[in-house]
This record gives C-alpha cells, structure tokens and sequence, in this order.
C-alpha cells in the first residue's frame, strides 16, 4: 500500500471543499449554505494540520485553532442575521433574501 | 412564497396544554397557557371534567342522604363539607345543635384542617421540587386518617355528621390520642419549616411569585388562606362565627405582599392556631347529649337561605332552598372555594414562568371534586 | 349512595297523585314589623329606592329582590355606597322555578369584608330575558355567572366571556332546570315541564307512607 | 499500514457525510450530518497527532458551533419548504458547472505536483514535533499573541453583535 | 462510530507516547513508553478487557446506582423502598431491566423517526465513552504483569472528557425536537442552555486545577496531587463547589433538573419515550452522574490515593488498593447528590441561568485569574 502522503491529505481537503462550494451554490437554504461554509473551513483545516504534521510544525495547528474562532464568530452573527431576518420575513430562502432594508 | 398568500402565524407564541392529565394539576384541572419562550402571556382555565352533578344529585335525594354526597366534593376535607351542610339546614329549620356536639364538630372540623393543609403543603412543595416533603405531610395525615377511623370508620369519606348533631360521640381515650396526634403534628412542622421556610431555593421559588393585592383579591373573589396571604384577615370563623368557634381564642394570620411565600407562611401559621383550636375545645369539651332535638323527618319549611363557614380552602358556602313541601331541597347549591379561588389563576400567572404556573396552582390548593363538584 | 330504585312508573304513582300544584317559588317573607332594616338596606332604598322591588328576611338573611333593568344600579350602590361596602361577591347562583312567569331567580349572595354583614340580591328573569352581568362590578362574578348561564340558560348579557363552564362547550340543554331530565340523554328533554316535578313528589310522598 | 487504513475510512465517511449535509432534505438531519462530519475529521486530526486539535474540534465545533446551528433551525421552524422559492435569474446549473470545473482544476494541480519530487520535508523540522497542547500553546502565547488577541476581541465582538441581532428589543 | 474514535484516540496516544523520544517540552505523560517492544497481549488483549470490564462495571453500577437512589430517596422518606423482589429488593434492577425491555417501543405518530432512534444513543455513548479516560486505580500486578487501572492516559484527557460531554447535549435537543411535541421541545431548550450555561464555568474551574497541575492528563493530575501531597480539594475549595454546582446542572440532577421536572414538564425531553429507548436515557442520566463523581475524585479528592498519607499512624490505609479508595470516594459523592435530591426544593429557569451566567461563572475566572497570579507569584 502506498504510503499516506500529504497529497492524500490535499485531495481530500479539495473534495471536502469542492462538496462545500456546491453546497454553497446549489442549496437555497442559507442555514445549509452555511454549513456548506463550515465544510469548507474544515476542508483548509485538513490542510493546514496535514502540511504542520509533514513539516513537523505546530504552525500549522496554530492556524487551525485561528480558523475555528473565526468560524465560531461567522456561526454567531450568522446565525443571529437569519433570526433576525426569520423574524421579519419567516423564510431562510436566501432568493428571498434579495432586499437591504423591509 | 409559493405564490398563495402566507398565513400571518404568530412565531412568538406556543400554545400548551398543561392538563386534563398532568402531574401537577392536581386532577383533572385543564390549564390552556400561551407562551411566550417560557413566559405565560395569557392562560385559560378549562374545568368541568370532574363534574357529577351532585348539585342536581341533591335535589333528588333527602336530607340525610346528602351528607354522603357532600363528602364527595372537597374528598380531602369531607367532615369540613359535612359541618357546612348540616349547619346550613339546621339553619334553615331553626334546630338547635347541643354544645358537646358543637365542640365536637369542631375539633373534627379543625383535625380536618389540619390533614387538607397537609395534603396541600405536600403537593405544593412536591411541585416545586421538594418531593421528601411530601411523603412527609402525608405521614401525618395518615395519624389524621387513623383518628377519623376510630371515630367513624371511614378514612376519606367519613359521613360524620348529622343535621342537628352528630352520629357519634367520640370514643373513649380518643381525646388523648388526639391531643398525642397535637403534638406530633407541632414537632413535625419544625421539620417542615427547616426543610422550605429559610431554604433559599424555596424563598426564591416563592417570594415575590403571583403577587396579588388585598382589595384586588377581593375583588376577584378569593377566600381562605389566599386572601388572607394577602393582607386581608377575614375568616369565617371569626366574623360569622359558628359551631364552637366564638367560645375559643385563635388568630388570624395574615400575609404581608400576598405571594406564594405569604401564602404558604400563613398556612403554615393555621396549622399551629388549629392545634391550639383543638387542645381549647378538648379542655372545655361539654359533657350532654350530641343529637339535638329533631324531627324524625327533615323537611324544613318553605324558603331558603345561604350560611357560609371557613373550609380550609375558603368560604365554603351552602345555598339551600326548599319548597316546603318535599324531604329533600327545592335548590341545593354549593360555593365551592376552590372553583372561586381557581378563577384568580389567570390572574396570577400572567408574566411569570411556567414553573410558576405549577407553584400557583399549588399555592391556591384546589380540589378538583369540589372546582366541579 | 349509587343507585337509588327509580320510582318506576308514573303508572303506578299516579293514582295516588294528589293534585299537585308546582311551588311557584320561595316565599320571601317580608321583615317583621318590629324588625329595623339595617343600615345597609336603609342606604340602598336612600339611594334608589325604586329599583328595590321588595324586602324579605327569612332566618336572619336579608334578601333584596330587584328586576333585572335595575340591577346593575342596584350592584353598584351596594359596593360603594359607604354604608354598604359589599365588595365581596361570595356566589352567583340561579333555582329555577317553572311554574312561575319568570321562571329563575338569580341570586347574589354578597358580603362586605369592611363591615361583615351579608345580604343576597335576587332577581326574578324569564326564560330568556337578560340579565346583566356584574362581572364589570364584582369580577368574582365571571365564573359564577358562566356557570349559571352553563346551568340554568339564565341569559347573562354583557358577559366577558360566556362560554360553559362545567359542561362541554357543545353541551346541549342546561342540566339544573327543573325540566332536565335525570336519565337517558340530556338533549331529550320531556315534553311536559312539569312531569320532573309530578315524579319527585310522588317518590316522596310513597317514601314516607 | 495503520495510517493508511485509518486515512481511506475516515476519508470515506467525512466525504460521505459532507455530501449528505448538502444533499439532505430536512435542515436537522444536515445538522447531525454535519455534526457527523465533525467527528470524523477530529478522529482525523488524531490520526495527524493533533490531539489537541481533534478535542477543540469536538468542543467548538460538534459541541457548541452545530449546537447553535441546530438551535437555530428548532427556533426558526420552518412550516414550509425553505426551497420553495426560485430566484428565476438563478443559474444553479452554472453553479454546478463551475464547481466541477474548480474541482477539476484542484485535481490537475494536485495530479502534477504528485509527480514532482516532494522536496526534502523532515529536514525543515526545527520547531518542536508532535501535536502535543504544550507545543500549540507555546506558539499562541509568544510568536502568535497579536493574532490570539485579535482572535479574542473577534469573539468578543461576535458575541456582542449576535445578543443584539438576536434580541427582541434592546 | 464515537466508541471507534475512543479506541483511535487511545492508540493515538499510545503511539505518539512511544514514538516522541526528544520531548522538547517537558514530558507530560508519566508511565508512557515503558517498554519499547509491545506484545499482542499488551497492545489488544489487555486494552479490550478492560474496556469490556469497565463497559460492564458502568452498567451495573449504573442498574445499582438506580436502585441505590429509589432506596436512599425512601429512607429519608421515612419509607423502605423496592423490597419486593429479591432480598430488601436487591434484584430490583433486574426487574427493571426486563419491564424495559419488553415494553413496547412506541414511536409518536409524525415524530421524526430517525432521529428518535438516534437521540437516545448519542446521550448514552459520549456518558460510556468517557470512562475511557478515567484513572480508577494506579496499577495492578496481574498474572505477572504491571497493568494500569485506566483504559488510556491521554495526554489531553481533560479535555477530552470535556468535549465529549458537550456531545452529549445532542441526546437531548434532538430527543425534544424529534419527539415533536410541545413538553419535549421545551425541556430541550431548557437542556441545551442549562447545559451549554454550566460548560463554560465547569471549564473554567478545571482550568485552574489544570494550572495547578500543569497537565491535562487525568493520571497526570492524580500524581501531582500526590507529589504535592495536597488533595486539590482543599487547595481550590471554590473551584470545587463550582464544579458540584456545574455538575449537578450538566446531570440535570435536583436541584437542578428543570429539563425532567415531572411536576412541569411532564418528564421533560423523554416524555414520549418508552421501552429500550426511555431506559438509554436513564442509563445516560445514572451514567453522567457516575462519570461526574469520578472526575471530581480525581480532580479534587485524589484519585484512587489513599488519605492521610502523611500520618504516620494511619499508614495502614495505604494498604487498601487504590480502586477501592476510589470506588469509596466515588460512592460518597452519589450519595451526596441523592442527598440534595431529596432535600431541596427545584430551581427555576431563570434563576437557574441567573446563577450560572452571573455568579458562577464570575467566580469560576476570578478563580483562575487568582490561582494563575498565586502561581506565576510562587
């Protein structure tokens, strides 16, 4: 068996993130849109943990708690936009999400 | 959009059903709440699912037999039913009850008291968490329940008293046991007090918990220990006094905000005048007969009137008309306390918790056999 | 108590029948002569006294009978005006008497927590006829008056909120009538009004024999 | 042997899982999909010896971030499809297209590097080895402090902005 | 799926300890990498017995720790309890046991049946799956061999049980949301944010025993406890009741057990459960509260030592083995929490939030700010 190279790693995180872009373009949902958002940050992680593992540095690892902060703030104010907004127009159809002020 | 005009649903409202069958509804009381989060906005009141006509059940039976019935309404206080009745038609027929028998309606009235507050301090506490509490109260009405038993046989539906006095003398060495059962039920309610009166969660739980103000309980109608957690000292027993009441020393005790707290301090409060009721009415306990004079057939005369006395609920009150001519009532109507404390509910719960419901509920003490007799 | 033996038959029952005559209501005796209306009363006739249509007292209770036009006047005066104070409602309640014109007497049975004493207001209405609600005057007295209207078909108008109360909401009939039959189902409701009354008499005169 | 087995199964369930969170049609059964996935790449990172990792990852991510995602779809409580409606000037066919595109870009590049020699990768290990939490924290609290409070205040101010845009009246 | 990740973390760990041999930071994991060749009894047999052992250890401790509460709850109760079957009702949670599982498993109508199935396991494994971590002895000699009383030493092993409590919330949002009823979704609500409000002052205080011990290893911390010879109990006597209070709640145990209070919610976020399923959440709720009593042994009472190490007359308790000293310690606190259950009345809602958010947690950093400033002092 050949051994696990980082390229593995990199093929994976690209699938994992190519999954995450169609998700992003297809689903109208936009709580599933940001899903598909978070799949793909899971996807740079990958990546990032893979190369601070070939590396043998904790960089790598550094950046990734970096990114999961990021992505716990995106999720909260996120999250709170589409109460908001699900409070005035009780839709998460992000096509119906199309003016800037109601 | 789907094109079809959406429905305007209200997101912020959840609409519970909290009852016919649930745990502490204390029976078949139906409370409607419309939630917002866990907050009530509103609440309906839905009863009637305990109803037997025995209003209507009176009409059709005689005068004796309805004794039986009363026992059926407020099942965790039956003798405090049976007093009501029998004083309403002596009433009404102008007989006159000999004072051994007064005494002794009203030690059996007090001792009753005393097991329904225990039965409502249990469950009040039971709902808001403290379920050792509980099984404790129901231990000492178990003593109660025993004491019934020997005096007349039955434990929840004693059938105890008789228009113009009593079935029964008290048997011998009853009055001891009594007195014994006194001060159990003194030393236990230290018990009770260490558990809730100064435990924090408790004060929090009920302090400041469905406030309700002396001329606004009034005016919605509460009696008994609810009104009188209010501020307001009206009790039966000492404005319109009747069997033995005016020739003993009590207290009326009154709370301060009217909350569950108030509430249930001023119950706790009853049960030690209770006691004192009933070691005053054992020491001055008349020797005489306990019937007093009475016509082989009860059929009072023509007319009607209403006499009310303190349940442990409330204002027990007893509307009885008769026509004169038959041996049971033209109109037999009852005030049941709890029905008219229950209706303050709505009132109490509005702004306050879910939790909070359950404790109110508790805190009012209704039976539901007598909310729909 | 569960079953008490039916007096079967009217059949049977009916040779002895005597000629009944159905009460047509209580008395209402009026006061003695020797005895002084309390000041309660005294300040309600002060107040309006053509609204009071009659006095009674009958084993220590005062009773005032009004008509249903003048009643709520009548609940009024009695709350506020000083020397009556009645601010606590203890019951509503209704009897119904058939053989009379107007069939129900509305009772309020009222106290005054300031002044403790009692009196019961009473009202004489037709099958029908409205009678308004001083749920407005006595909030105490919504429920009760849901259960009188859910009862008796006491026609309470004004009312918050007047649904039944202890029967379900698609109830048909109102049980306490006198009329209302005690078995079978309640919808069938006999033809004569009076027969409950014949039945009952005729049970208690054969008990007692 | 180990890595290997270990690297194509999880590889095999967090692809499958990702495809079923964007794939499925109720909102919550893509919340434990997700939730799913989540897990799975922490059991990755642990694979990776980056245990510290894989636990923030279970704790942040599986316990509280999809915790909030899944709050939010029981609070929003869809009564209707929420695909129901179709911007007409959506191309959702293009979209598909130019992420098999992308993805087809991605693997090319990934295809010609993996014939190119890997270049000398051990021999840049100066910095301490291993996934340990010692390691990680040595790094966030000295080379990368500005960062780590930048992250901070970021979290602060998220926290701040979604109390006031989730809150009924301020 | 979560036990498969178990199993990985464990050998993980186990492999990183072995392979890492330069150790530029200190080496955190005592015990670690003892011997460099390992047999198959070494590296399967032994591992899986004693996951076996503990696996089943748990459930009966569980069934019993059920019984244990029904007997203690009657006594103070003043009643006796189960006694009918078996002696003094000792079989009761066999009883049990088959009337759950021959009850009929009933799914509501409309309710979402994948993720009604689902909710009750992810509330029982992340509470089995945690026993992984925890050091119920120090070693045993077995048939010739020094084996461990844990299932792992990972190096993160705090942490660990952390994070796989904070999976266990899934259990109950989703039991109350599949359920698709009123009384569950907001038992669920509750559930979450009690649980998610007492995580972060949980965390906190273990983050000043951690600074205490300097590693996030559970045998880790038994031994600086015992190099310092200082139950941390009394060296952070505030962190400690932190974590009871925090404790009781992420158990959803009296007083704070809002999500079940039968008098309002009906049962809460199982009311429409029956059969295995309802039993999966009983087990998981017995469970956590096991597993919460185990790591406050270990963070705060020392683990499996014995007390009083340094009195000379009372050396003989050092020869009690160390399980024994644990399971004793661990038996005190579930006495302790059926104590409170049957003594204090139940919180509500917002005062239950009330005091996490804004005296808990307060306390729980000002805690750690103190205990870093002590230890950067000293």
């Amino acid at each position: 068996m050949i051994p696990i190279t980082p390229a593995h790693y990199m093929v994976l995180s690209a699938a994992l993130f190519m999954i995450g872009v169609i998700g992003v373009l297809v689903r109208r949902n936009i709580i599933v849109i940001f899903m598909s958002i978070e799949l793909m940050l899971n996807a740079v992680n990958i990546n990032l943990v893979a190369f601070a593992r070939e590396w043998h540095q904790v960089v790598g690892q550094v950046f990734a708690v970096f990114i999961i902060v990021v992505a716990a703030a995106e999720a909260a104010v996120g999250l709170g936009i589409i109460l908001a907004f699900y409070r005035n127009k009780e839709t998460v159809n992000i096509d119906e999400m199309n003016v800037m002020k109601w | 959009m789907a094109n079809a005009p959406r429905p305007m649903f209200d997101t912020e409202t959840l609409v519970i059903n909290m009852g016919p069958q649930h745990p502490s509804t204390h029976g078949v009381l139906r409370v409607v709440l419309r939630l917002d989060g866990e907050r009530v906005v509103d609440c309906d009141v839905v009863i009637g699912y305990l109803h037997r006509g025995i209003e209507k059940l009176s009409e059709n039976r005689d005068y004796t037999q309805i004794v039986l019935l009363t026992d059926r309404m407020d099942y965790v206080a039956a003798a405090t039913n049976n007093l009501g009745y029998c004083e309403t038609v002596e009433k009404l027929m102008g007989l006159e009850v000999p004072r051994r028998a007064k005494y002794i309606r009203t030690i059996l009235a007090e001792l009753q008291r005393i097991a329904s507050h225990n039965v409502w301090l249990g469950t009040h506490a039971m709902d808001i968490g403290a379920v050792t509490v509980f099984l404790y109260n129901i231990r000492e009405r178990e003593l109660i329940l025993d004491l019934f038993e020997e005096y007349c046989g039955a434990r929840l539906t004693y059938n105890s008293m008789r228009v113009g006095g009593l079935p029964l003398d008290i048997p011998a060495g009853w009055d001891r046991k009594v007195r014994e059962f006194c001060r159990i039920q003194e030393e236990k309610l230290v018990d009770y007090e260490l558990l809730l009166t100064h435990n924090r969660i408790w004060l929090e739980r009920t302090r400041n918990v469905g406030v309700i103000s002396g001329p606004d309980a009034i005016a919605i109608g509460l009696s008994g220990p609810p009104l009188r957690g209010s501020g307001v000292a009206r009790d039966v027993r000492k404005d319109e006094p009747y069997a033995a009441y005016d020739e003993l020393e009590f207290d009326v005790p009154v709370g301060a905000t009217g909350d569950t707290y108030d509430r249930y301090l001023v119950r706790l409060e009853e049960f030690r005048q209770s006691i004192r009721i009933i070691r005053q009415a054992l020491d001055g306990l008349p020797e005489g007969p306990i019937v007093g004079k009475v016509p082989r057939l009860i059929k009072p005369p023509a007319g009607e009137t209403y006499h009310a006395i303190e349940s442990p609920k409330g204002e027990l009150g007893y509307f009885i008309a008769s026509d004169g001519k038959s041996t049971s009532p033209y109109r037999f109507r009852v005030r049941p306390p709890s029905f008219c404390n229950l209706q303050a509910l709505r009132q109490l719960v509005r702004g306050h918790l879910v939790a909070d419901v359950v404790a109110l509920i508790g805190s009012i003490d209704v039976v539901l056999g007598e909310v729909d007799r | 108590m569960p079953d008490e033996p039916r007096p079967t038959p009217p059949a049977a029952a009916r040779p002895v029948e005597k000629k009944i005559e159905a009460p047509s209501g209580p008395p209402d005796p009026p006061p003695p002569a020797d005895l002084a209306p309390p000041a309660f009363v005294t300040a309600a006739q002060a107040a309006l006294g053509g609204a009071i249509t009659q006095l009674s007292y009958w084993v220590g209770d005062w009773t005032i009978l009004t008509t249903p036009a003048r009643l709520l006047d009548l609940a009024r005066v009695l709350r506020d005006d000083p020397a009556c104070r009645f601010d606590f409602c203890s019951d509503v309640t209704a009897s119904d008497w058939p053989a009379r014109e107007s069939r129900f007497d509305v009772i309020y049975c009222l106290y005054s927590t300031r002044r403790r004493h009692r009196v019961r207001v009473k009202v004489r209405a037709a099958d029908g006829e409205p009678v308004p609600s001083v749920s407005g005057v006595w909030p105490a007295a919504n429920w009760l008056e849901r259960e009188v209207w859910d009862m008796f078909g006491v026609n309470v108008v004004n009312h918050p909120d007047r649904r039944r109360i202890l029967m379900p909401d698609d109830w048909q009939g109102h049980p306490q009538r006198k009329d209302y039959p005690l078995e079978g189902p309640g919808e069938l409701l006999l033809e004569d009004p009076l027969e409950w009354l014949r039945l009952r008499n005729a049970q208690s005169t054969a008990e007692i024999e | 042997m180990v890595e290997a087995f270990a690297f194509y199964s999880l590889a095999a369930f967090i692809l499958g899982f990702a495809v079923l969170v964007i794939t499925a049609r109720n909102t919550v059964h893509s919340v434990l999909f997700l939730v799913a996935n989540f897990l799975f790449v922490a059991a990755l990172y642990v694979v990776l010896h980056a245990e510290f990792l894989a636990v923030i990852q279970v704790l942040v991510y599986a316990g509280g971030i999809v915790v909030l995602y899944l709050f939010v779809v029981m609070l929003v409580n869809l009564k209707r499809p929420p695909e129901a409606h179709a911007d007409p000037r959506r191309r959702g066919r293009l979209g598909l297209a130019v992420a098999g595109l992308l993805l087809a870009q991605l693997v090319a590049v990934l295809g010609y590097s993996a014939t190119q020699a890997v270049p000398a990768a051990a021999a840049a290990a100066t910095a301490p080895a291993g996934g340990n939490v010692e390691a990680v924290g040595w790094l966030l609290y000295t080379d990368y402090l500005v960062p780590f409070e930048v992250a901070s205040m970021l979290l602060l101010v998220a926290m701040i902005g979604a109390i006031i845009l989730a809150k009924r009246e301020l | 799926m979560a036990s498969g990740r178990l199993t990985k973390a464990a050998h993980g760990a186990a492999r990183e300890g072995a392979a890492r041999g330069d150790g530029a930071p200190p080496a955190t994991e005592p015990g670690s990498g003892a011997e460099p060749r390992l047999n198959m009894i070494d590296i399967v047999i032994i591992p899986l017995l004693k996951i076996v052992i503990v696996f089943v250890a748990v459930l009966f401790g569980v069934a019993y720790l059920v019984l244990l509460e029904r007997k203690v709850q009657a006594w103070v109760q003043v009643r006796l309890g189960p006694m009918r079957v078996g002696p003094h009702g000792v079989l009761q949670p066999i009883a049990d046991a088959l009337k759950l599982f021959v009850k009929e498993d009933i799914t509501p109508a409309r309710a979402d049946k994948w993720v009604y199935t689902l909710a009750p396991m992810i509330s029982l494994v992340p509470a089995l799956i945690v026993f992984a971590v925890i050091p119920f002895g120090g070693t045993a000699h077995l048939f010739g061999k020094t084996v461990p009383l844990f299932v792992a030493d990972v190096n993160v092993g705090l942490l660990y049980i952390v994070s796989v409590a904070s999976i266990g919330v899934y259990g109950l949002i989703l039991a109350g949301y599949a359920s698709n009823s009123k009384y569950p979704l907001l038992s669920s609500l509750r559930a979450s944010a009690q649980l998610i409000s007492y995580e972060v002052a949980v965390t906190m205080t273990l983050v000043s025993l951690i600074l205490m011990a300097g590693t996030l290893s559970m045998v880790g911390i038994v031994e600086a406890q015992r190099q310092a010879g200082l139950w941390y109990v009394f060296a952070q006597p505030l962190a400690f009741f932190i974590f009871l209070a925090g404790g009781l709640a992420e158990t959803n145990r009296a007083p704070f057990d809002l999500p079940e209070a039968e008098q309002e919610l009906v049962g809460g976020f199982h009311t429409e459960y029956s059969g295995m399923r309802f039993a999966f959440f009983f087990l998981a709720e017995y469970a956590n509260m096991i597993v919460v009593s185990s790591v406050a042994t270990t963070l705060f009472f020392g683990g499996w030592l014995a007390p009083f190490p340094n009195v000379h007359a009372l050396a003989f308790l050092g020869l009690v083995p160390g399980w024994i000293w644990f399971l004793l310690k661990v038996f005190c606190f579930l006495y302790l929490f059926l104590w409170i259950r049957a003594t204090l009345p139940r919180y509500r809602y917002d005062q239950l939030m009330r005091l996490g958010w804004k005296v808990l947690i307060p306390l729980a950093i000002a805690n750690v700010i103190v205990t870093g400033a002590v230890k950067v002092l000293l």
